[in-house]
């Protein structure tokens, strides 16, 4: 029988190269038609230390769709030893280990991969490893051939002819081994998906949604999205300033709105801190403002290149007074992109602050998805952008949604005025406390509008199930996956994953808690800040909490370790 | 030239006395010099008692947080090139809270012009400090007298080859009028700053002691000359040149991002077709 | 019969002198034994605006002490026209206006001053103004006579002498004059009380508690707790200094502190907003830190000088990444100094960051108070300090309470490592992931201790009330006020203040609300923030949220107009 | 004059050939040189490759945040004026993050050294460009090439008339380690600024390129002479000068509060004699 899903680990020292290898993995296995979920588990340092590339792989349609971790590893690719004496007890029964000729893999059953024969200069190294790992899983080689055909291109025909060899070659040498490894099934046919991570669709859901200014200080595990827009500023018409530091970045970012720029910045929890003051000035002036933050483990420096869902609270309350906000934590990687195309659109009807809450290990995740279609993506809300009686234009009416017309400055006659005091409809800064208490509330009504317009979480399951998981953001895979084995062992389960946190509408949710037998809430953090939230809003209380904070994603194991 | 009267008149919340009222009238009649309309500019401004200006006077206004003035600044720019941006904000707001954003603004040479109201202390917290407050001054927060130095935002403009740094003083309106037009004219960051007495509070630096020390530069000075624009800049005692101390000529920033050249980011429909594109380089 | 209660209200504009005229007859009616509370109104400006200075006093022991505004004025002092046309109409049907000789007063009984004969100069005036209201008050003229001779002692006898005449000339003219005011009734013996603000009780707490490190930046309205401590540093012996921005102030309070001072900044919500990332930093160094956070409306500028409750959340979610805290609400003049001094102990105790949340009218509002106890303090809470066996010193070490021991750098041989990474007991930064899990379980059990020293809240009222007014920090002179009110008209009410809003510990308080037939949480913000935290934490929902957030502070009438 | 071998050998983090491995032995050096021992000093830092050089030898260490290394080490120092101070940041935390902060430091002047590992790039967040990367170069962050001019901290230094100002390069050992003993010895604010090669993003500015030209300061060179310290702080390209720029000799602040002539805050009984009589004032 050949198998329908595998998980293929590849270890070694940041510098040698394991992304380069997972990445020409993934694609091929992408390309040939299979599902991927890529874990990246790396040490904040440049060369060196201790880094993993984990690819699971599953032929589509036979079971749930992979995306999240698992413990057990199918082929344990080891560019040391040190990924040996460490993984080797997590390869499963019928898994390998592929490793160099100077390793030892003890108990475990190990392909020494010769690699001095294979290659001719240590350089090659990869496209060997790429071309072992092929042969193994039964990728048809024309996927890798391809890639390697794109890879190189830049550097020659030469160059593109001696790793095409060698990754013949290594096919070959595999081919002819003793390991027993059953190939992957063949994947059905398919229109070619992309192989993105959760970082790569945010930026493309920004250049979607016509985002035409960002401004962001280099955090990981932000960074990869201003990189991104950077890369392709020019081709979409965009303008991607590094800023001085953090606080800069936010202001800039509603300089660049009040203009009339769709405008977002990205960070991470430290960087975040830092934008606190800029996101209360975003709420008091009613200025869109997009903020793209991706968690990793705090307090302070904490883990800065691992994951957890520790800001949640943080997103919530900051900034100083009151003002409403809405908070997105896509699951998926389409979630990323549309739930960052949407926050485009919130951030403009609202006319305030929208978070895109993600985490490292959405960030890092490959996962292959269909194209976007671009065709269909909701339409952009833009500013009124009017000119009419511009001597009595006021940024600040009041208004029944609390939405005052929002024109531009130097675009027409009009005069823009915008005050980080409070102020009168007109904008200008004012002690009139009965002023103060209408704008307010004018502003204050938006957290209705908003509500209005909340996402409801998503809900797979019976009616009533006797276990209901409700989750947020990147641990949906994992759940889905516990889920799934629930299931099969008999236990009717229910899983509520919520794409929105804030506003929350308990009209939307509350009943699925209240009809389930236990309700258990899996959170990345210590706290349970989303099931804390909830009881804030409804009283209602979780049975209980599987939360996880020492940096590494959720995996099925995980939870149902716990139940 | 226009009327100084579209800018309209406003009360305003300075005391009677203080520098400030002078430092409108100049910029009011900057405007209505460089024939710029109400409606073409943007003024920016961060926290404090100069941070009012745009409130005073018909214009778009971004009046920010307190320090945080030429993020925006800068940032509207390169969201509109066809704006007109101004900046008017304290010492305080300027050099102190707003260091950091002074030195990357420098760097980055985005043509706005920037005018700082420099009093020497805190006037709206009442009286603190401000990062050009003299050594030894005796004041709510130092009634030991301040023991730091003396931020002197003319050496280390000029020491980072700023592109257009001028002083001035309120009590020379015809000349303050002149270096807000002259710095409004060249491209990329021009610095105006302004020595402002603050009646309330600084009961040193009042309009006589400035009165006696501001000493128009020479005619005879190059501003394209570093090192003579480093010694003036350096010269703050006895007494205090006024005029323009140094230009250079770096490219402003935003004329050199290429997507601007188009005109404003605001309106433009997303560029489906480009990224389509960038999505399937990740087939 | 004799008033044993007045309300005086003075206006101007800022610059004409009625915090002067205010705080001398405050210092006057305290030293005469009389209870005083004062609420300052003021605009953001130096000069103009219209500004007023409340003096409500009270005979100790006539009714409940008076520790709020009241809307009913006795005593209008009018120094311009503009105060009468805005509050004529809040003088009682017995109250008086005085005024000078070129305004009106339309329908309400005034008394116009003839300044110009009763001084020689302008300067006079408030003098002059202070001996009318003592005149009238039947004040003792032997106190302001000796606040007069203490006020201008550094200018000299002759004007000691000139201003004592003036005093005594508007004495007698009012003495003369046909006003028809009762004056108060005197006061009973007692010790001379102090005359403070909330933030110099605060500042007082400080030095009372050893605090020898203050940095800040300044910002209303915190700012007067730094500037008192600068005054009186080189007497205490303390270092004040004053930072380029709050990120510094609140870094390099928490050098100071590593390096063993007891250390504390003071700021306001757009100030605290930017030290956020400092917040977590001493999370996860478990370093000491003092934040005395004195609200004001936001979000952003706001209204600088007024009043609000609207930060509990931020103070209570500042910081990326999740560690514990300990919250501090003063509500009366006394618990701004006790609390100041627990502060600074539990912070040590806990090695974390501990809030004293106050608000403008707390900062500003001058109460009398008994000199406090300074031989009966709590003894200081102090790190370690220690220098046994040097080198196996660790900073972390895993301890059962999650407190380490905290040895001070270059005090001993032993080293102190302290990082913003995740670390090791030693201190030094790991991306071991299980030293992860065990260091941030110890941090988190300081949670557990900071709620097992929580100060419960003060509950006044029967076991089960039928109403239930529940509040924190400074709003309590407004309940205690409304209760009394009510319970004159014969409903049963209980008041619970919260002095601590964090840790909640349910059990000393939840019974409490259980119990009572209606809970009404009356609180200085928009949404209720307590009221959120309470059911986050035990799932109760209040009954009714009186809320108020025009800038203003509480008083009784505005909460029973809303019951 | 002390071993090295106290200070410990750790096992680090750092890319091989980096050029922070030799600044941290001249650095050990120079503490030997100085005889303080790891108990006498404390090592500051925020966050980059750089920031981590306190994780590598034995010293009582404040590892704070990014940019924020400098407000912390003053604060020690005022805390404990017995405590030797030193800071080790990256270009990026010390003139990036940090900038506001080295404004503030070198007016304090209180006495505490920094080293900054400037390598022109942001090494730890993989290649973006710092303050001081060279205009024109293309970066992960500016793909376009760099537009901003870069930062030149002798300048501003020398400009804002620092307490002393040196430059070094790690390929130089002696002389670092010689910088670090003057920077150290030398009472008040000290700014080392080292350049160091990143071999994995800064392609530009390589070891052979510093090597090429960095050069040595002439003996005749007075570092007192603001005017010939302002030239040669404004040199950087073909010829990089090595050595003591300027040198300034205001007392620091940590010998200005009356409070701390008697000696560290710690330990301090609350002084109640003095509180009562502040009480007293408000009868
Ligand atoms: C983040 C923040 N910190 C502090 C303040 C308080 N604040 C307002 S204005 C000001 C200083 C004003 O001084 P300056 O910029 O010189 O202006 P001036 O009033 O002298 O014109 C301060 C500290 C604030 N509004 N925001
Ligand atoms: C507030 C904050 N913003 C951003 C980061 C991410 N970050 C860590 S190190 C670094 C730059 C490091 O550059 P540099 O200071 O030059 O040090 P190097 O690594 O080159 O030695 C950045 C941006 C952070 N840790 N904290
Ligand atoms: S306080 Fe000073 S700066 Fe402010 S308005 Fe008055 S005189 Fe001007
Ligand atoms: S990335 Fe650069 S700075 Fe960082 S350790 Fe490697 S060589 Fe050194
Ligand atoms: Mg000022
Ligand atoms: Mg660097």
């Amino acid at each position: 029988m050949q198998l329908t899903t595998a998980n293929i680990l590849i270890g070694g020292e940041a510098g040698q190269g394991l992304a380069t290898v997972g990445h020409l993995l993934t694609k091929a296995l992408v390309r040939a038609g299979y599902d991927v979920v890529i874990t990246q588990d790396y040490q904040s340092r440049i060369r060196g230390g201790h880094n993993t590339y984990a690819v699971r792989t599953a032929v589509p349609g036979e079971g749930p769709r992979v995306a999240a971790p698992s413990l057990a590893v199918d082929i344990l690719v080891a560019l040391n030893q040190e990924t040996i004496d460490l993984h080797a007890h997590d390869v499963s029964p019928n898994g390998l280990v592929l490793m160099g000729h100077s390793m030892t893999a003890q108990e475990v059953k190990a392909l020494a991969v010769p690699y001095k024969d294979l290659i001719p200069k240590p350089i090659f190294e990869n496209t060997a490893a790429l071309g072992v790992l092929c042969g193994l899983l039964g990728v048809d080689r024309a996927y890798p051939e391809a890639l390697i055909a794109e890879q190189f291109q830049k550097k020659g025909q030469e160059i593109i002819d001696q790793n095409l060899e060698v990754l013949a070659r290594s096919i070959e040498w595999v081919m002819h081994q003793d390991h027993g490894f059953t190939p992957l099934a063949p994947a059905p046919a398919r229109d070619v998906h992309l192989a993105l991570t959760g970082n790569e669709a945010v930026a493309l859901g920004a250049m979607a949604a016509g985002c035409t200014f960002c401004s962001y200080y280099p955090m990981t595990p932000a960074t990869s999205v201003p990189m991104m827009l950077a890369a392709h500023a020019e081709a979409v018409g965009m303008v991607v300033e590094q800023a001085e530091d953090e606080i800069a970045a936010v202001n800039m970012v509603l300089g660049a709105s009040y203009a009339g720029a769709r405008a977002m910045t990205a960070t991470s929890g430290g960087g975040f801190a830092l934008m606190v003051e800029g996101v209360s000035l975003a709420g008091i002036t009613e200025t869109p403002l997009v903020v793209f933050l991706s968690q990793r483990p705090g307090p302070a420096t904490g883990l800065p290149t691992r994951t957890e869902q520790g800001d949640l609270n943080l997103a919530l309350y900051a900034g100083h007074g009151e003002f409403p906000r809405a908070i997105f934590a896509p699951g998926t990687i389409e979630q990323c992109f549309h739930l960052t195309v949407r926050a485009f659109n919130q951030a403009e009807m609202a006319q305030t602050v929208v978070f895109i809450l993600s985490d490292q290990f959405l960030a890092d995740s490959v996962r292959n998805v269909e194209p976007f279609d671009l065709t269909t993506l909701p339409p952009q809300v833009l500013p009124d952008g009017s000119d009419t009686q511009p001597a009595s234009y006021e940024r600040y009416a009041i208004t029944e949604s609390g939405v005052s017309p929002r024109r531009l400055p130097c675009m027409g006659q009009s005069l823009v005025v915008l005050d980080s005091d409070e102020h009168t409809p007109d904008g200008h800064i004012t002690e009139d406390l009965g002023v103060r208490v209408a704008m307010h509330e004018k502003r204050m009504r938006k957290h209705q509008l908003l509500r209005e317009h909340v996402l409801p979480p998503d809900y797979d399951g019976p009616e009533s199930p006797e276990l209901l998981l409700a989750c947020w953001g990147s641990t949906l895979g994992a759940v889905q996956e516990a889920a799934v084995q629930l299931r099969q062992r008999g236990t009717q389960v229910g899983v509520l994953h919520f794409t929105q946190l804030w506003p929350l509408d308990s009209a939307t949710f509350l009943p699925r808690l209240q009809q389930a037998g236990k309700v258990v809430m899996v959170e990345g953090n210590y706290a349970g800040q989303l099931a804390n939230c909830i009881r804030m809003e409804t009283g209602f209380a979780v049975d209980q909490r599987i939360t996880r904070y020492d940096g590494l994603p959720f995996s099925a194991r995980y939870i149902l370790d716990r139940l | 030239m226009l009327q100084t009267e579209i800018y309209g008149e406003f009360e305003t919340a300075w005391c009677p006395g203080c520098g400030d009222h002078a430092i409108l009238k100049s910029l009011k009649k900057a405007l209505a010099t460089l024939d710029i309309e109400p409606h073409q500019y943007v003024h920016c401004s961060g926290i404090g008692q100069a941070a009012k200006t745009p409130h005073y006077l018909r214009c778009n206004c971004f009046n920010g947080l307190h320090g945080r003035s030429l993020p925006p600044a800068q940032a509207i720019k390169l969201a509109n090139p066809n704006a007109v941006v101004l900046v008017s904000s304290g010492d305080g707001c300027s050099y102190g809270e707003g260091g950091n954003h002074f030195l990357a603004a420098i760097r980055r040479n985005v043509d706005i012009t920037v005018i700082v109201h420099d009093n020497q202390i805190y006037g709206l917290t009442k009286g603190q400090a401000s990062p050009t407050t003299a050594e030894g001054s005796k004041t709510k927060s130092q009634p030991w007298g301040v023991t730091n130095q003396p931020f002197n935002p003319m050496a280390v403009a000029v020491a980072m080859r700023a592109n257009f740094v001028a002083r001035s003083f309120s009590g020379l309106m015809d000349h303050l009028t002149d270096m807000i037009v002259q710095a409004v004219r060249h491209p990329g960051f021009s610095l105006v700053d302004v020595m402002q007495p603050c009646v309330s509070f600084n009961k040193i630096n009042t309009f006589a002691w400035y009165k006696e020390r501001c000493t128009p530069i020479d005619a005879t000075h190059d501003p394209s000359n570093w090192e003579a624009a480093m010694q003036l800049a350096s010269t703050f005692g006895e007494r205090i040149p006024v005029g323009v101390i140094y230009k250079n000529n770096r490219p402003p920033l935003d004329t050199m991002y290429n997507t601007l050249a188009a005109g404003p980011l605001a309106g433009r429909a997303p560029n489906l077709s480009a990224v389509e594109k960038v999505m399937h380089q990740f087939r």
